[in-house]
């Protein structure tokens, strides 16, 4: 940093300095903020602070405009919830007790500004970064799922991110060995100038293995390991995360405000890291992510004994000339920091040493009280920790409903012309099964791995993605990410709580039972009144929506500044939920089954095409209501599916949402390869267009159709007809061809992206 | 033309290629970088300014990586080339 | 000590669970071997799983042919033990010198994970033998450099000498010459192919269990090997 | 030290590449290869012969590649270079 005198700057120096003009603006602190250092300081920050405070209270960091928000999460989660989670909100990532003595953590987090600069090196340290995040907690990560969402699948800048976003995905979570089980792409014109990119991961761990990150018992040792310490994203956080990207201008020298990732080494460290675990080493774990060492060393204290010596010397530097703050607030990717007892240190360095992690202590736990940080034998940081990491500031945002929004509601699809001729609605069928948003995905998932580890029961193309966990038992997970953000934009709370329902509904339908959520909200900036009431709103409905299924919000990560300009994107909540399935052999892939199979609608179908995909496909049309949240029917329609497909009773399933049963019925035929003749229940635009929600096509064996209307009980079924053919037979409509099918769904992506 | 990762960022690749001239025992090469090259057979009047278009817009993401360019005579790979 | 197959670990290394538990449900005791041992721990067989051994940068395989591990694999490949290499562990086996060839980029140069079908053309190999003849397997690819290649004379002589083990029934989705998918050496003992029989082993989590034989084969093989070594 | 796909041998990231400068209208590129880019940092001493054996050993795989080795003076990138 230019500013950066020759001299490094101590403690000393600024207490005999103290009108040292600073630049607090320029690394985007506000003047309350830099007086608020100075008065817990009682004195001017060094550099080093400075550096140290502007990271770790940037937006990112600190999470100061949505911290009085997501309370919301933990006042609505019931005790006997919050009981099953045996880590929640504040930790690396969530995890929930999924029986057996096992435990799976989650976690989503987004690298949208990043892969928009540099498309493929910002998905692959995407993906790096979360892994860590549940490698942290004390588990394997086993499993990878990619929601993203770009502009216009024909514009230019679209063709230029979207295929390097894949192909950084795919090198990282391939060469790392994690299958990628699942993900969203999604187009709208709001993501033109910024795409979202968020990755979760799934990982899992016998229970004991639990691991937090907390720096506790005085003398225990601070280990920095993995890959050794350069001038990436120097400012990545602070000023890329937190400023549109035009916003450039801040002053400093232009370093690469991107990272590059080395999967190879991620992968060296996660099996290091299970050794050091499964061998007792590790008193307390935490990766280096965004603010890299800052955040690290100020986490683990703050939430430990309190206090930390760390001698920035010892830390292994790429670069020459490093000063103290860069070395802070480095974030070159692929390290972890360790607390470890004196006595297992020589063990540490020796388990390191096999796996050719390069390791280093470089502090202590003590209980002063302080962050201490010395270089060259000088103080340069001495700060209480829990003010850096635990109590940076808080903005209470002005939030407004925007005066359009009326507007937006008041304009229903009602007056939209709907197809009425047989052939309309047959042409209608497969224009929409072709059109970006509801064609086939394998141009994006034959990129991914989704074999390696050979637990992989469910993937490409399922409701949900479903994991082995234990290969003598066969418990598993199944895990779905979902968000309509359109749905969103026309109510973000009810929009939030659709979101939630359909992820819960994708890992029922899987046959798994829901236990846990996680989220990623990418907004636009909240600055702005109306994106603010469109968090909180998605944050309400979401904490809502879950204290009624009764699961709980571990965790989660908030994206804002998401906007081309003054445009914000959609609101944009996306939801996961992980699934607990006893026997993963009891899992429901989607089909139509086999020829005489019966086809049944589960759920209640509404005249319901505002924010459908019809509407949007056909008319480009965003307005009027989104569809009826009944999150007690999606509650019984889990509890069915579950029992069902426990007893065996189902033989193939598939869930209902963009695209209503039309889409649903060509995917789960051209899943099974067979065709279906179906007599529609109702008008046949609103049957097979209308998106409501708490809908599940299954096909039922013709032996087990007895016992599954037994077990149908209070919810809604309707006989479609049956399985069988080779074409999609809709009664009254020229019938669908699978080939025909098939080959408009296959094209439209390879066609776009080559 | 050359393109090459940035010196401050990092270079996996060569990284792991100077790690595996140490384990075969080649000690005098202190450092590797790997970045691409590569070949354009261009039409002779292709001025200064197309090709820097093409460098940034196409062959480098002038965020990560840096590019430079030599031009060499009608035989391709003339110029200081030892035996391969 | 009977049906004792080696699989190999590189840093890097993925598939090396999914090899052993191939190994393990085709009757096998899998031992794993490191990529800095120097011996071979007495296995009957050995196999270089799949995976980015040392990340791959450089070119698939090429740091990992270096390894020490592979001083032993040479040896006991001259020897006639039987070597099998998945992905990157046939991209290792070219590299090494072991098999002829080598494999490059896909033609459409993005990674392709998808089921591939393969005929099994040559079986005289103990990697191969409990296949019938012409047997046609679906097994997953996935890999990025999976393109064989090779000069012509050395295609030709692959060719005439039947060392093409396993060829792409439909064209080769990495554009490999002549749709070639596994080769083997001049005596059959080692074998390479880019798609992973170990993926197939079980309709839960794979696309079936042809891959299965493979290592049903090499299992057979060794143990028959073993049992005429004891009566002699 | 730069390695080239061998001139036989199929190049599909060239020809990606050139189909991409046609399509932006860059017309005056007749024909792309793309190879790979080594910048070795190494002893005074290092005679050719060792460098040789790096790269037909490690850089290059001969079946399917060239090579061709430049020296370059102490300041790293100064030759022929516009800027990056
Ligand atoms: N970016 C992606 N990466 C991997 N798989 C994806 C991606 N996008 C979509 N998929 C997969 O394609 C299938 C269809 O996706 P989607 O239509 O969003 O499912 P649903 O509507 O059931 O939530 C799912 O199996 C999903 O996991
Ligand atoms: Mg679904």
């Amino acid at each position: 940093m230019t500013h950066l005198a020759s001299t490094t700057d101590t403690v000393e120096k600024a207490s005999a300095t103290p009108g040292a003009p600073q630049p607090w603006r320029e690394l985007g602190l506000r003047a309350e903020e830099y007086a608020r250092i100075r008065q817990i300081l009682g004195r001017r920050p060094t550099e080093a602070e400075l550096a140290v405070y502007s990271v770790m209270w940037s937006e990112h960091c600190s999470y100061k405009s949505s911290k009085v928000h997501l309370g919301y999460f933990g006042q609505t989660t019931a005790p006997a919830v919050r009981e099953r989670m045996l880590a929640g909100i504040g930790e690396n990532a969530g995890v929930v007790d999924i029986g057996d003595g096992w435990a799976a953590t989650f976690k989503i987090e987004s690298h949208n500004h990043p892969s928009y600069v540099e498309p493929y090196q910002g998905a692959a340290t995407g993906v790096g970064g979360i892994v860590r995040d549940v490698l942290a907690m004390g588990a394997r990560p086993i499993g990878v799922v990619d929601p993203l969402r770009f502009g216009p699948a024909g514009a230019p800048d679209t063709a230029r991110v979207l295929p390097g976003v894949v192909a950084g995905v795919g090198g990282y979570g391939n060469r790392l060995g994690l299958p990628t089980i699942g993900g969203e792409l999604v187009f709208d014109a709001s993501y033109a100038g910024n795409p979202l990119v968020n990755v979760l991961c799934v990982g899992a761990m016998r229970t004991e293995q639990l691991h937090l990150a907390r720096a506790r018992g005085v003398g225990n040792k601070v280990v920095l390991f993995g890959a050794s310490t350069g001038r990436d994203g120097i400012g990545g956080v602070s000023v890329l995360a937190s400023q549109t990207f035009s916003g450039e201008g801040s002053g400093r020298r232009k370093l690469p405000s991107v990272q590059v990732g080395d999967p190879f080494t991620e992968k060296v460290l996660v099996e290091c890291c299970l050794e050091l675990f499964a061998a007792g080493l590790v008193a307390g774990i935490q990766d280096l992510g965004g603010a890299g060492l800052s955040c690290a060393t100020s986490e683990l204290a703050s939430a430990g004994d309190g206090g930390m010596s760390v001698t920035l010397d010892a830390v292994p530097v790429r670069a020459t000339g490093m000063t103290p703050a860069e070395i802070l607030s480095s974030e070159s990717q692929e390290r972890m920091c360790a607390v470890v007892r004196p006595a297992d240190v020589a063990g540490f360095l020796a388990v390191c040493a096999k796996w050719e992690v390069p390791a280093t202590v470089i502090g202590e736990v003590t209980d002063s009280g302080r962050l201490v940080v010395t270089w060259h034998g000088e103080t340069v940081v001495d700060v209480p920790p829990r003010t850096v990491a635990h109590e940076g500031p808080t903005y209470h945002r002005p939030l407004r409903r925007p005066p359009t929004q009326d507007e937006l509601r008041a304009a229903t699809p009602d007056r939209l012309r709907r197809p009425s001729t047989p052939e309309e609605l047959r042409a209608t069928i497969l224009a929409m099964a072709a059109s970006p948003n509801l064609c086939s995905r394998s141009w994006v998932s034959d990129q991914y791995d989704r074999y390696v580890r050979g637990n992989t029961v469910c993937a490409q193309g399922a409701d949900a993605g479903v994991l082995r966990v234990d290969e003598t038992s066969q418990r598993g997970v199944a895990v779905a990410t979902d968000c309509n953000a359109r749905f969103c934009a026309l109510d973000p709370y009810l929009g939030a709580q659709l979101a939630l329902a359909e992820a819960y509904r994708n890992v029922a339908t899987s046959g798994a039972v829901p236990v846990a959520v996680t989220n990623c909200l990418n907004f636009g900036s909240p600055e702005d009144p109306g994106v603010m009431w469109q968090f909180q709103q998605a944050v309400c409905g979401l904490a809502d929506g879950a204290a009624v299924l009764g699961i709980p919000v571990t965790g989660g990560n908030v994206s804002f500044y998401n906007q081309t300009g003054s445009t914000p994107i959609l609101p944009t909540p996306v939801v996961g939920v992980l699934g607990v399935l006893d026997d993963v052999r009891r899992r429901i892939p989607v089909g139509v089954g086999l020829a005489g199979d019966g086809l049944w609608l589960l759920g209640r179908t509404r005249d319901e095409l505002g924010g459908s995909e019809w509407a949007h496909v056909v008319h480009g049309h965003l307005g009027g209501h989104p569809p009826e949240v009944d999150l007690a029917a999606e509650a019984a329609l889990a509890r069915l599916l579950a029992s069902a497909a426990r007893e065996g009773a189902l033989r193939r399933a598939h869930d209902l949402s963009e695209g209503g049963l039309a889409q649903a019925l060509v995917e789960a035929c051209l899943a099974s390869d067979t065709g279906a003749q179906v007599t529609l229940p109702g008008e046949a635009f609103v049957a097979l267009f209308a998106e409501s929600s708490a809908r599940v096509l299954v096909a039922v064996p013709p032996a087990a159709a007895q016992r599954f209307l037994d077990l149908c009980g209070e919810v809604p079924h309707v006989r479609l007809g049956v399985a069988g053919g080779g074409s999609l037979e809709i009664d009254g409509l020229p019938r669908l061809g699978l080939a025909e099918l098939r080959g408009a769904w296959d094209a439209t992506l390879p066609a776009l992206f080559g | 033309m050359d393109v090459m990762p940035k010196p401050e960022i990092l270079d996996p690749q060569g990284k792991a290629v100077a790690g595996a001239m140490a384990r075969l025992g080649f000690t005098g090469v202190h450092d590797v970088r790997q970045g691409k090259h590569f070949e354009l057979d261009v039409e002779d009047g292709l001025d200064d300014e197309t090709l820097h278009r093409i460098a940034t817009m196409l062959l480098a993401n002038p965020v990560i990586e840096d590019w430079a360019v030599r031009w060499v005579g009608d035989e391709p790979g003339t110029d200081g080339e030892t035996p391969g | 000590m009977t049906g004792r197959i080696g699989v190999i670990t590189f840093p890097g290394t993925l598939d090396d669970v999914d090899a052993a538990r191939a190994v393990r449900l085709a009757g096998g005791e899998a031992v794993r071997l490191w990529h800095g041992d120097d011996d071979l721990r007495g296995v009957a067989a050995v196999i270089l799983p799949g995976g980015f051994s040392y990340g791959d940068y450089l070119r698939a395989g090429a740091i990992a042919a270096f390894a020490p591990v592979m001083r032993p694999v040479l040896d006991a490949a001259r020897r006639g033990m039987p070597v099998l290499g998945i992905c990157n562990g046939f991209q290792i086996l070219c590299e090494a010198g072991l098999l002829p060839g080598a494999l490059v980029r896909n033609a459409g140069l993005r990674f392709v994970c998808r089921e591939v079908a393969l005929r099994v053309e040559n079986r005289s190999t103990p990697w191969t033998s409990g296949y019938r003849s012409g047997a046609e397997i679906t097994v997953p690819l996935k890999s990025g450099e999976g393109r064989y290649v090779a000069d012509e004379g050395t295609l030709a002589e692959l060719e005439a000498a039947g060392r093409v083990v396993f060829r792409y029934v439909d064209p080769a989705p990495s554009g490999a010459l002549h749709d070639i998918a596994g080769v083997c050496s001049a005596d059959g003992r080692v074998v390479g192919l880019m798609p992973h029989p170990e993926h197939a082993v079980d309709p839960l989590t794979g696309p079936g269990a042809d891959g299965l034989a493979v290592f049903a084969s090499v299992f057979a093989s060794v143990v028959d090997a073993e049992l005429r070594e004891d009566r002699m």
